[in-house]
Order: structure tokens, then C-alpha cells, then sequence
């Protein structure tokens, strides 16, 4: 049996490959036999610098790699969004309770995305992506700040392509090469004729994800069928250090993925 | 020990050794002597880092621009004022040390009272001097990249900051209380088990709560915390205790603005 | 025509901060010599005013993070005199030991860091340790024993915050002196190696006979005892200072400098205080100043260096005797209560005498203070040893005499940047 | 009233001893292989530390805490110390600051140092809300499997203990190996609670206790939970705090409360660390672990911004997880009624006071 404190401790790994995204996102490939689910993070330490929560971004059932998709946003991501191939990462997890993958067998789908939100939603694509026949009919709808800070650009494309998937995007601000739609995420939900049967998965900044939730059960869908992925600051992912309470909720374990049923309330009070 | 060797990571740490300058204003030098102070790591720090503008250390000293600026004291003389800026321009970073350069020090106290008043009181020819109504922090004047606070500042504190940056971590510069320190360190509350005054629950953190283990109630020295709340402080206290936390208040850090008013609260 | 050689020093890295020097040289004859200090004033003496007679000590500290303890100490022995207490020998021996630390801590950073390096040839201590790291690494030890008197007695090395009127706030345990002791028996060879190490310096032999003026004590060398006393017969009660000698303000300093009324110029310092006081030195530092062929009285400012390290010798043994000897004061303070009156408190920092005046009022009050720094007392010294220093080195290049006349500033070790060097040297040949 | 007093059982022993006979316990303790933490009494408070004998300062003394103030005062026949000091096993369990792992780079490899685990420790003259808070902690720390907890019963109370409320004392509960009770002039009543206690007490000189003795120490400690004047009502708390997120309660505590995190500082459950990593200049990487607060800044920052912002918020976060979410969480309350943060906060805020204003808000709405 392991210690408590033992369970700070984090596996060296090596970083195989590294992808850059956009201007401030890297996706970095590391090696790791661990199984995870879809929606679950791991912890990433930059040797030196500091720890921080990061999403699983890769496809849940290609053994020997993980994704991690990371936005640069202060001194760990920084540091981590810097690393090079061959350099090593100390990892832990996978922690938290993932995406509803066994509900969403047979169902359609709606997905939520708001910015780097994406990545923690992507293992889920991935996997209808390999697996189309299983599932109902999805679709992609998907928010960024200005074109250029569009993620996974090319499973964009590709996702678009496919059959099983509608892929919309919007922009906040638009260039003068952007020719899609300008405006928040939830303008998507019109065009993408939203099945008030399907099971929607939410992730993105909290503001966003309220407006989201709103309109889908306008639109009828089920609150328990409706899932968000929340973040709050989390040091251990453990349930040790308590950073990521949120009323009776620790995020890390009982989260990040709940459904709207549960977060609701939650997020309605005010600093909670 | 359990030991396990892995293969090591890129460390953050620059491939060229930085440089550093330390520029000094009004001050007592306690700051930057805590650099000299810092014995058992000094060689490490000037094995790490090129100090090339350090005149308290060495009379070696070349021009800028420098990687790093520590800044002690507060700008008192247009003179001073003249210097920051050209300070400012010549570091990449620029961090304060000290409460005379995060607040305005003890010398901030004339902000509230007429200087060639104060000077004819210590000078018997007051007309000599040219010097600002006002002792205020390099914060007023140019854009700082961290301010290390403390009267002095602590010395493994500052050594740390140093670290982090050259490694682009976070330096750790807690803003809650001295009290979360006091009852780390394990030490006797002065205030509840002594009935002392005491400003740790308004002081911020990175002495280690060196007073109260010392059976003193805090005074301040390190600045205002995230939360100062003084009024319902001060309320635990007879007229002599009130009076010794408003002195607290109005000492080395009597410029920060929420001393400056808190002490309206006692 | 006659010509004119300016040497300007711009900004001496500091005198107790910011200061200069001038120096005229008029068809090869030395005319001015303006050594001054413009290190913007902050105007403590006017602070004090107003404020409770307990919050001295930790505001005059905050005038030098250099000798903080000699400001608690002169302090807190003038607030304890208007107040009539005396706090007894169980608590003096602990300011003694505090006092000590700060001779061993200060001393070792201005040998090993500031001074030798100009002996050496080095722009710095750190530089030095490229070549000389053991050395280095043996100053920075003992700086550290030093220190860490200071911070077991004190809290931290700068602007203690244990020392109070009345006494101190906590007393050490037995176990925190043991654990010093431990130190100190080590430092003990290693600052005995430093008066044989800088006695072997190339040590410049000028002489320039000055009134020496220290603390005097027959028993005991002094930190806060005994009576002033100088070479050519002053010898008064603290409480007299001003009557003997009186401070001045000219307009190319922003320090007041004092002298000696009707007399003019005198010194502090360890030259000073060796010479009133060799007699009661640690046995073991007055075998090792002999040794070193250090006689007292001999008015050679450039030989402070070794004065030094004898001190730094006698404050590890008395260090050790102090603890040795330790009695625990059954309290950690007397109360002091407040008397409406004027006390005085001198004690010998580590660069010279350090007098305090105040006036309270019976409510606490401070009323006034009057606080007198060495440095401004060395301040017609050290320009009468720059004159002499020019006058025999003036066909020196100009990088040389550059040199030497930091070399001669840092003699007095007037706080540490100063001592340093100096920033820009300018030569006008007229 | 039912006390949950367990009376020695026929296979337990019971003895009467006196003080200096609380040194061989110590002996025997550490001749078994314990290192024992147990009361002292310094700085004019009793604290928890590593002893090698009973500190016999403690005799004829008593913590006497009251709201935002903490005095000793001499209480004859005491042997304890009395109510709870400011530390609790939390500061054992999980020590305030210390080091999860160390890395040091040698060459191109990077080697991991873990600290050793510690051995076994026997905790001696712990109060019972402490043992209850032990196992409370438990469920985040569990601390050394081999631990001894060694309870001494209160036989009298703290103006600031509530204890009774919360169903955690002043007789001893669950958790404990060995029960100890003040009675009398400075006798203590020793009774084993477990396998393990019992084959130690097998090992201890002493009378055997009688029936009247045993009567007397089970009095006492009736009448010290008689005379506690604290009380919250535990069921009624934990559905009121959930109820009132809005509450005024909570703006009128944030006018006083200083935000100094006093209060769980010296909390017994409160577990809340900071992990922090910090590499010196010689490039050796730390991560530590450190005691935190829910009062503090940067405890719900995310980058951009802190969730709890306002000192209202900190508070309703802190006295609604204790007292409600906790059940949520855990299946317990998260206080145990010592009086600690009542007692320890500079400004005396009270928690059972804040409780019962929003427990009649309820009531009356
Ligand atoms: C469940 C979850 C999943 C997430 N998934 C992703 C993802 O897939 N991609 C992504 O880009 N972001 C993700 N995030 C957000 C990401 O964790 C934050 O952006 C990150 O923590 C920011 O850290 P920083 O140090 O770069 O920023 P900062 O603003 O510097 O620090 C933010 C926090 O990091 C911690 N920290 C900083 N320095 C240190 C140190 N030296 N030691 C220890 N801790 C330190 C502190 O808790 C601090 O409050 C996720 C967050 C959560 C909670
Ligand atoms: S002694 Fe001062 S700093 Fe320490 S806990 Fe008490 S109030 Fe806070
Ligand atoms: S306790 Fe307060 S006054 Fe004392 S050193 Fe710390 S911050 Fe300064
Ligand atoms: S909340 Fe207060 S009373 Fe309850 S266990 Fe914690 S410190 Fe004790």
C-alpha cells in the first residue's frame, strides 16, 4: 500500500512528439502504457517550474501514447508548452470521472466546445470517428476567440468530411479570410437542428457552458443528459489538498464531467 | 531514500547566464546586504547569475541592459526619479526588494507632513537639500515585474525569486496572513494566548512568523496582507494596544495604501 | 598660467549612502579635498518625534541595515538611562553576545569581501574566489558564525527583532548557545588564520597623527561601557557628548559631520577603540595583534584592516565566554516604565562610536532625538587621509590613484558601498 | 443523558495510577518501539510534542479558552492540561510543511528521493475529540496503520468546547487504545480499549481499579458534559447551511472575520495543502506540501482569476463545508466540536453561534 504522500509522486516519461496548434497551444505526445477515459486528466510537472492539471486529448484506444493538448496561459503551461522532443515529463493519473462514453451508444450526439475546451472533448470524437456504426447522429459545434485560435484544425476538416459528423464554427472576431459564421457558440444550436433526444457534452469557459446548457433544455433536452466539464484550480487531483471544492463537490474526483443536473445549482450561486 | 534515475528533462534554465544589476535609492542597504547575507548560497547565486552592476559588492561595474534588476529603496529626489526610469529601460526584468521600494519605507512617513518642516527639525541649514514632498515606490513611477516585500526583505525568499525566474516559475510570495506562518512554524499566538498586540492577521507572509516566535506581536514589517481588516482588529484592544497597532500600521510600510488607510480605522 | 587637475568621484557608491569626492590639484599642489555625502536625507531624528520611547530600537535600526545592532543597542541604553533602569548583568552579557555577532558578521564581510580584494588586486570578494575559493569560502563561514549569533539572539541578521528596552523579548535557550558554541569553537582558528592572513597584506606605510576618540573601559572592551575617551586626554560621562564636541552642516554634504569644539577633527573606529582599549582585549586577540606586529596607537589608517580581524578574534572568544558563563536572566525584560527626562546611550558599532540622545515625556513621548553616526564623525579624517594619500601618490596614473584612494576610504569601512568604489574618476588637467 | 461511555469490559484491565507512574507508560511506549508524542506545557500553552518522559509542568493546570483568547489557569488534580491545546494529531499525521519528493539532476539523469516513511507513533493524553478527529482526518490522511492513540477523557470542559453536540466527547469514542480519566487528586483511571492496549496495560504496574472508582471517573465525565455551554444542533446545521448560500449571516461574519486562517490552521480535520514546487540554483527541484486555507487568495485562484473573492464567500465556504458539505463528502460531520477556531481566532468569531443565527434563519422562514 502506498503512502498518501506516495501518491504525489510522478512517473518520468518521455515526450515523443510535440504539435504545435496554434500561437499558444501545443499538443505534446508522450509515452505511456496507462489507460484512460475519455475526459479524464492527467497531472504534467515541468521538472523545476510546477504541476497542472491537463486533459487527455488523444484517441482513448491507441496503446503506448497520450495526447495532452495545453494552452500557454502562465508558468506551467509555459514551461510545458516549451518542452521538446525527447525531454521528459513527470505525469500522474488518470483522476476524475470521464464523459458518459456507455450512454452515448446508440444516441445522438451534441458537442460543445468553447477554445481549448476542445481538447478534453476530442478522445470523444476520436472515438466515434473510428467507431461510427455504434453511435447515433453527432454534431460538432464548436466556438474560438479569432480564427487563428481555431484548435485541431485538420481533424477539423476531416471530422467535416465524414459522414457521421456536423462539424459548425464560430469566431468571436472575425479576419478578412474568415468567411463562417461571427458570433458566440450558442448561434450554432440553429443550424444544427439539435435532436431534444441527444446527449450533449459541454466544455469550455463556465459563462459559456451556462448559456449552452440553457438553450439545449430550451430546446428540450434532458438536464441529467446534458454533461459539462468544469475546472477549478487543483494541486493534487486526489481529493488531498481540497483546492477544487465547489460546494459539496470535489472537482477532481467527482468531476470534472457532471452532469447539468448536478451543476446547475452549483454554478448558479455566486463564488461558491 | 528511495532512489530512481530517469533521464533529465530540459530545466527551463537559460543556455546563456543571465545578468544582474542591483540599483539602490533611499534605503538602509538591509536589502541588498541580505544578498551578501545569503552566505552558504552567495557562490552558488554568482555562479548562476553574472552580477555585473553590484556596487555594494564589487567595483566592477558594467553598463546595461541587464537581465534582472533589484531595485532597493524609494524615489525621494527628482534625481531619483530621473534614475528609475532609465532603470526601468535598461532591465528586462525589474523586481523591488524591500519595503522602501514596494511602499515608500519608513521615509514615507514625511508623505503626511511638510518636509522643510521636518528638515529644519534635523538640519540646521535645511536650504541644502532638494528633496521630493513625497517617498514613494517604484510601482508609482514605472512598471515592475515582482516586488519582494519585507523590512528587510527575507533572504531565502529573495534567493528563491532569484530561482524562479531563471527557471520561469512562479516565485512563491504568499499574500495571506503571518498567522498561517505562526501556526506552521508551531509557535505561541501572542494575541489570543498573551492578549499582545499583534498585526499578523493583516500582515502578509515570508518572515516565517519571526515575531510572534520571538513572544512579540507583529509589527507590520512585511506589509499588508490580501485582507486587512483593522477595524475589527483593533477592536480586541484597550487604548495602549489600538495605539501600538496603529503604530505598526504607520511604520516601514506606512505607504502601502491599505495601511495608509486602515490606520484612519483604529 | 597655472594648471588645473580636478579629481572627481561622482558617486562614490555610498557613505551611509550616496557620496563623493573632489579633489583640486593646482600647478601640482593639492588644493581642496571635498569628500560628501548627498545620499538623500530621511529625516529619522524628526520621525522619532511623537512616537512611544519602546519603538526606538526598531526604528533607528531601519538607519543602517549594515549595524542595525548598534542602533538597538545605543538606543535602548539611552531610553534605559532617561528612564533611570539598569537591566542587569544577566541581560547586558546577552547584549554583549548579540553585539559580538555583528563585530564577527560585519568585520568578516568587510575583510574578506571589500577590503582585501583592494589588497589583491581583485574588484570584488567574488571575483577573488575564482582564485581564491577556500578563502573565500572561510570568510563567508565566518560571516556566517556572526550572523547566526545575531539570529538565534535576534530573529534575523537584519533589524533584529528581539531586542527591546528592557531586555530582550525571548530569551535563548541553553541549547540554542550550546549549538552557537559549537560554531564558534570552529571559527575561533579560522579568525585566528585571518589576523595572520591580512597582516601579511602589503599594508601601505603612511602615518597621519589624529585624535582618537572611543568608549573606555577599564575592565572590559567596550560595546556599551565605559566613558569617552580620547587620546590626547578627553575622558567624559556619555551625558557630556555635546559639550566636547558639536555637530555641522555644510552644503556639499548631506550628512552633519562632528568635531571636536575648538579642535576640530578626530576618528572612530577600530584603530581608535584598539588604541583605548588594548588592555582589556581577549587574551588571545592582544597575543595575536602582537604577532602580527600590530602595535596600538600607531596612526596608520591603512592598518585598520588588521585591527579588524583582531576584534573579529576577540569577539569569538568573548562570544564563547559569554556563553560559557551564562547565567539565564530570571526574565526576559525589566519593565521599564517612562520618566520624563533626556538620556544618552553611546556604544561602539563596529565602525566607531555611535551616540544617542533623546527626550521623552512622562507620558512616553519621544520629544526629541539627537543621533550621531560614525561616519559623520570620520568625515574630516577621511578627507585629511585622502589629502595625504594624494599628496604622496600624486604622480600615480590615474587608474592608480584611483585605487588607493578607495582603498583609503574603505579604511574607515563607512558602510559597506562606499567602501566599495568609486563610480567615475575624472581627471581635469585644466 | 447518553454519553457513549463504553465501562471497562470484563476482559479489559483496569488500573489506578498516579502521575510518575505515567513515565513508565512513556518507557514502556518506547521500549515497544513508539516514538510518543504527547502534552507539554510551553510558552504558557499546552502543545503536542515529542516527549521521553511525561512533563510533569502539566500537574495542577488547565487550558481555559474562551472566544479569541486562550489562558492557563490552575485546575488541582489536573494531569492533562485540560481542554484541547492548539495542536491537534493533524500536525503528526500530516506535518505542516514537508517534502513529497525531491529530483536532483547528475549528468543527463535526474534522480528521485522520496522521504523515508516514519515508524510507528503512540499518541498519549489525547482528547477525545481529537481521536474522533483523527478518524475524521483519516479518510484524507490515514496516517500509520501502527499508530497508538492513548485518550484521556475530559473531566472538565472549555467555555469554548462543544463537543458533546457533535457527538465526539467528553468520553471517549471510537479510535482509541487505551482510555485514561483524571479522578480525583491526580489519579488516573487506565483502561485498554483494544488488543493492542490491552496486551500493553498487561505490561504496566498499578492497583486494580475498583467498582467506586470506576463510578467516579464515569461521573466526572458526565459532569463535565453537563457544564459545556456551546452547543449546534449537527442535523439541523447540516441542512440549514445548505439551504443558505444567501444568507446575510455570512456578510456580517466577513465584517469581522480577518481572514487569517487561524481557524483552520488549528482545525483537527481541516486538510486543505498547497503543493509547491521550488528548485534551488544548484538545479534541486522540491515539490512540497504544505498546510492551506480556503481563506487564502490563492486557494481557488485559476489562472485570471480567484472564485472566492469576497471574505463572506471564504467564510460560507469554510463553516458550510465543517458542518454540511462534509457530510456530503464524507458521511460525517467535518467538526468535532474542540472550540479550536473559536478559541485560536484573533477576533473570537464563533462558529456555533454563526451556525444557530442561520439555523433559526431557517426556522423563521
Ligand atoms: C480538470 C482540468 C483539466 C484541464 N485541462 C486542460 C487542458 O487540457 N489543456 C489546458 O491547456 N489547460 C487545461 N486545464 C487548465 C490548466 O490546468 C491551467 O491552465 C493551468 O493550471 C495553469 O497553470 P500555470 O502555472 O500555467 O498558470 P498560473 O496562472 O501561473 O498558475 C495557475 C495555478 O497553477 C498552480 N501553480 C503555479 N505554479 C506552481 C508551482 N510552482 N508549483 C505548483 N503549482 C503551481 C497554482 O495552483 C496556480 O494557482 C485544465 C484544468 C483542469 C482543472
Ligand atoms: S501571534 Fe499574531 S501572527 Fe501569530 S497567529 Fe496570533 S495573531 Fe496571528
Ligand atoms: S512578524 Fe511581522 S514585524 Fe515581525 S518580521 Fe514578520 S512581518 Fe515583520
Ligand atoms: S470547526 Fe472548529 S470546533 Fe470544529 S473541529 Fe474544527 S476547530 Fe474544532
Amino acid at each position: 500500500m502506498s503512502t498518501t504522500i506516495e501518491r504525489l509522486a510522478a512517473t518520468w516519461t518521455r515526450v515523443a512528439a510535440t504539435r504545435r496548434e496554434t500561437a499558444d497551444t501545443v499538443t505534446l505526445t508522450i509515452e505511456s502504457d496507462q489507460p484512460f477515459r475519455p475526459g479524464q486528466f492527467d497531472m504534467l510537472t515541468a521538472l523545476g517550474v510546477g504541476e497542472c492539471p491537463v486533459s487527455h486529448s488523444g484517441h482513448p484506444r491507441i496503446a503506448g501514447v497520450h495526447e495532452h493538448t495545453i494552452r500557454r496561459v502562465g508558468a506551467v503551461t509555459n514551461a510545458l508548452t516549451a518542452i521538446k522532443p525527447g525531454d521528459t515529463v513527470g505525469i500522474r493519473g488518470p483522476y476524475g470521472r470521464g464523459w458518459p462514453m456507455e450512454d452515448l451508444v446508440g444516441s445522438d450526439i451534441v458537442v460543445i466546445a468553447g477554445g481549448i475546451g476542445l481538447a478534453p472533448l476530442r478522445p470523444v470524437i476520436l472515438a466515434l470517428e473510428s467507431d461510427p456504426g455504434s453511435y447515433g447522429r453527432a454534431a460538432l459545434l464548436v466556438g474560438a476567440r479569432t480564427p487563428e485560435d481555431i484548435q485541431f484544425t485538420s481533424d477539423l476538416d476531416r471530422w467535416n468530411a465524414s459522414s457521421a459528423m456536423d462539424v459548425f464554427v464560430t469566431v468571436d472576431r472575425a479576419d478578412e479570410t474568415w468567411v463562417g459564421s461571427v458570433g458566440v457558440v450558442t448561434r450554432l444550436l440553429d443550424p444544427a437542428a439539435i435532436n431534444p433526444e441527444s446527449i450533449a457534452l459541454l466544455c469550455g469557459p463556465e459563462i459559456m457552458m451556462r448559456f449552452a446548457a440553457t438553450d439545449l433544455l430550451a430546446l428540450g433536452l434532458d438536464p441529467d443528459r446534458i454533461y459539462v466539464s468544469l475546472e477549478r484550480n487543483m494541486e493534487c487531483g486526489i481529493g488531498l489538498c481540497g483546492h477544487c471544492q465547489l460546494g459539496p463537490m470535489f472537482v477532481c474526483w467527482q468531476g470534472p464531467v457532471v452532469p447539468w443536473s448536478v451543476a446547475a445549482d452549483l454554478m448558479r450561486v455566486p463564488e461558491l | 531514500m528511495t532512489r530512481r534515475a530517469v533521464s533529465r528533462s530540459s530545466r527551463g534554465l537559460r543556455d546563456r547566464r543571465p545578468t544582474l544589476a542591483v540599483f539602490k535609492f533611499a534605503s538602509c542597504d538591509g536589502c541588498q546586504l541580505s544578498i551578501l547575507d545569503a552566505e552558504d548560497q552567495l557562490l552558488a547565486v554568482t555562479e548562476a547569475i553574472d552580477i555585473i552592476n553590484f556596487p555594494e559588492a564589487s567595483s566592477r561595474i558594467l553598463p546595461g541592459p541587464y537581465d534582472i534588476g533589484l531595485v532597493e529603496g524609494s524615489v525621494t529626489t527628482s534625481h531619483d526619479l530621473e534614475r528609475l526610469l532609465e532603470v526601468r529601460e535598461q532591465c528586462g526584468l525589474l523586481v523591488t526588494i524591500g519595503a522602501c521600494a514596494m511602499s515608500g519605507g519608513i521615509q514615507a512617513l514625511r508623505n503626511a507632513r511638510d518636509v522643510d518642516e521636518l528638515a529644519a527639525m534635523v538640519y540646521p541649514n535645511p536650504e541644502y537639500f532638494d528633496v521630493l514632498e513625497e517617498s514613494t515606490p517604484a510601482s508609482r513611477h514605472v512598471r515592475v515585474d515582482v516586488e519582494i516585500p519585507g523590512c528587510p526583505v527575507n533572504r531565502r525568499g529573495l534567493v528563491d525569486v532569484l530561482g524562479a525566474l531563471l527557471a520561469g516559475r512562479r516565485p512563491a510570495l504568499p499574500t495571506h496572513s503571518v498567522c498561517i506562518e505562526c501556526k506552521i512554524r508551531g509557535t505561541t499566538c501572542v494575541m489570543v494566548a498573551k492578549g499582545q498586540p499583534c498585526l499578523g492577521p493583516v500582515t502578509r507572509a515570508g518572515c516565517g512568523a519571526l515575531c510572534p516566535s520571538y513572544a512579540r506581536g507583529c509589527y507590520g514589517c512585511f506589509g499588508p496582507a490580501d485582507v486587512v481588516n483593522v477595524a475589527s482588529l483593533s477592536a480586541q484592544f484597550d487604548t495602549e494596544g489600538k495605539a501600538t497597532i496603529k503604530a505598526g500600521l504607520q511604520s516601514f510600510n506606512v505607504g502601502a495604501p491599505a495601511f495608509e488607510e486602515a490606520a484612519r480605522h483604529v | 598660467m597655472s594648471e588645473t587637475r580636478t579629481i572627481e568621484v561622482g558617486y562614490l557608491a555610498r557613505v551611509e549612502g550616496e557620496g563623493s569626492l573632489r579633489a583640486e590639484v593646482i600647478d601640482g599642489e593639492l588644493g581642496n579635498v571635498e569628500f560628501s555625502i548627498f545620499e538623500p536625507p530621511r529625516f529619522f531624528e524628526a520621525f522619532l518625534r511623537g512616537r512611544r520611547f519602546t519603538e526606538a530600537p526598531d526604528i533607528t535600526s531601519r538607519i543602517c541595515g549594515i549595524c542595525p545592532i548598534a542602533y538597538q543597542m545605543s538606543s535602548v541604553t539611552a531610553m534605559e538611562d532617561v528612564c533611570g533602569v539598569d537591566v542587569g548583568d544577566p541581560l547586558h552579557e546577552l547584549r554583549r553576545l548579540i553585539y559580538c555577532g555583528e563585530y564577527i558578521e560585519s568585520h568578516a564581510l568587510h575583510i574578506y569581501l571589500l577590503h582585501v580584494p583592494d589588497f589583491l588586486g581583485y574588484e570584488s570578494g567574488i571575483a577573488m574566489a575564482a582564485d581564491h575559493r577556500a578563502v573565500v569560502e572561510r570568510g563567508l563561514r565566518l560571516k556566517q558564525t556572526g550572523n547566526e549569533i545575531i539570529r538565534v539572539l535576534g530573529g534575523r541578521e537584519i533589524h533584529p527583532v528581539n531586542v527591546r528596552v528592557g531586555g530582550f523579548w525571548r530569551l535563548p535557550t541553553r541549547k540554542d548557545l550550546d549549538g552557537l558554541a559549537t560554531e564558534l569553537d570552529r571559527a575561533r582558528d579560522e579568525a585566528a588564520e585571518t589576523v595572520r592572513w591580512v597582516s601579511q597584506l602589503n599594508i601601505p606605510d603612511v602615518t597621519r597623527p589624529v585624535e582618537f576618540v572611543a568608549l573606555s573601559d577599564p575592565d572590559r572592551y567596550p560595546f556599551t561601557e565605559g566613558r569617552i575617551r580620547s587620546s590626547r586626554g578627553i575622558d567624559i560621562d556619555v551625558s557630556e557628548w555635546n559639550e566636547v564636541f558639536v555637530e555641522q552642516h555644510v552644503e556639499r554634504s548631506n550628512a552633519l559631520h562632528a568635531v571636536i569644539r575648538e579642535r576640530g577633527m578626530y576618528a572612530v573606529g577600530p584603530t581608535a577603540r584598539f588604541a583605548l582599549n588594548h588592555e582589556v582585549i581577549q587574551p588571545v586577540a592582544a597575543r595575536a595583534a602582537a604577532e602580527a606586529g600590530l602595535e596600538p596607537g600607531v596612526p596608520n589608517p591603512f592598518q585598520s584592516i588588521i585591527v579588524r580581524a583582531v576584534e573579529t578574534l576577540h569577539a569569538v572568544e568573548e562570544a564563547l565566554a559569554i556563553i560559557d558563563a551564562y547565567e539565564p536572566p530570571v526574565e526576559a525584560s525589566i519593565p521599564v516604565d517612562p520618566v520624563a527626562g533626556v538620556g544618552h546611550g553611546a556604544s561602539e558599532a563596529p565602525r566607531g562610536l555611535l551616540y544617542h540622545r533623546y527626550g521623552i515625556r512622562a507620558d512616553g513621548e519621544i520629544a526629541e532625538a539627537q543621533i550621531v553616526p560614525p561616519t559623520s564623525q570620520n568625515q574630516l579624517s577621511i578627507e585629511a587621509d585622502l589629502r595625504e594619500v594624494l599628496v604622496a601618490n600624486l604622480d600615480k596614473p590615474d587608474a592608480e590613484l584611483q585605487w588607493i584612494l578607495e582603498q583609503a576610504i574603505r579604511n574607515y569601512d563607512p558602510c559597506i558601498s562606499c567602501a566599495t568604489h568609486f563610480l567615475r574618476l575624472e581627471i581635469d588637467r585644466g | 443523558m447518553d454519553l457513549t461511555y463504553v465501562v471497562a469490559m470484563g476482559s479489559e484491565r483496569s488500573l489506578v495510577v498516579r502521575p510518575p507512574k505515567l513515565n513508565s507508560l512513556v518507557e514502556l511506549l518506547t521500549s515497544h518501539g513508539y516514538s510518543v508524542v504527547g502534552p507539554i506545557l510551553r510558552d504558557g500553552v499546552v502543545v503536542l510534542d515529542f516527549i521521553e518522559k511525561f512533563d510533569e509542568a502539566l500537574i495542577g493546570v488547565e487550558s481555559a479558552p474562551r472566544p479569541g483568547e486562550y489562558r492557563l489557569e490552575e485546575h488541582k488534580g489536573a494531569v492533562f492540561g485540560g481542554p484541547v491545546g492548539p495542536m491537534s494529531m493533524k500536525r503528526w499525521i500530516n506535518p505542516p510543511n514537508r517534502i513529497a519528493w525531491s529530483a536532483r539532476p547528475e549528468g543527463d539523469q535526474v534522480h528521485v528521493d522520496t522521504p523515508k516513511p516514519r515508524g510507528p507513533r503512540a499518541y498519549l493524553g489525547i482528547r477525545p475529540c481529537d481521536v474522533a478527529a483523527r478518524t475524521i482526518f483519516g479518510e484524507v490522511w490515514p496516517g500509520h496503520p501502527d499508530d497508538l492513540v492513548i485518550v484521556a477523557e475530559c473531566t472538565s470542559v472549555g467555555e469554548t468546547c462543544f463537543c458533546s453536540s457533535m457527538g465526539t466527547g467528553p468520553a471517549a469514542g471510537e479510535g482509541a487504545d487505551i482510555v485514561l480519566t483524571e479522578f480525583g487528586e491526580g489519579s488516573v483511571l487506565v483502561r485498554s480499549r483494544s488488543d493492542r492496549g490491552a496486551v500493553l496495560l498487561a505490561r504496566m504496574n498499578g492497583a486494580a481499579a475498583t467498582e467506586d472508582e470506576i463510578e467516579s471517573a464515569r461521573s466526572r465525565v458526565a459532569a463535565a458534559a453537563e457544564s459545556m455551554v456551546r452547543s449546534i444542533d449537527s442535523e439541523a446545521a447540516r441542512e440549514a447551511l445548505a439551504s443558505m448560500p444567501d444568507s446575510a449571516v455570512w456578510d456580517s461574519v466577513a465584517q469581522r472575520c480577518l481572514a487569517c486562517a487561524n481557524c483552520t490552521m488549528v482545525c483537527p480535520t481541516c486538510f486543505c495543502t498547497s503543493i509547491n514546487d521550488t528548485a534551488d540554483l544548484d538545479g534541486v527541484v522540491q515539490r512540497t506540501i504544505r498546510w492551506d486555507s480556503c481563506f487564502t487568495p490563492g486557494f481557488s485562484e485559476i489562472h485570471g482569476g480567484v472564485h472566492r473573492d469576497s471574505v463572506a464567500a471564504r467564510y460560507r465556504h469554510w463553516a458550510s463545508h465543517k458542518l454540511s458539505t462534509w457530510w456530503d463528502q464524507f458521511g460525517t460531520a467535518g467538526c468535532v466540536g474542540c472550540g479550536r477556531c473559536i478559541t485560536w481566532c484573533p477576533v473570537g468569531i464563533d462558529i456555533t453561534e454563526e451556525a444557530n443565527r442561520i439555523i433559526k434563519e431557517v426556522a423563521h422562514a
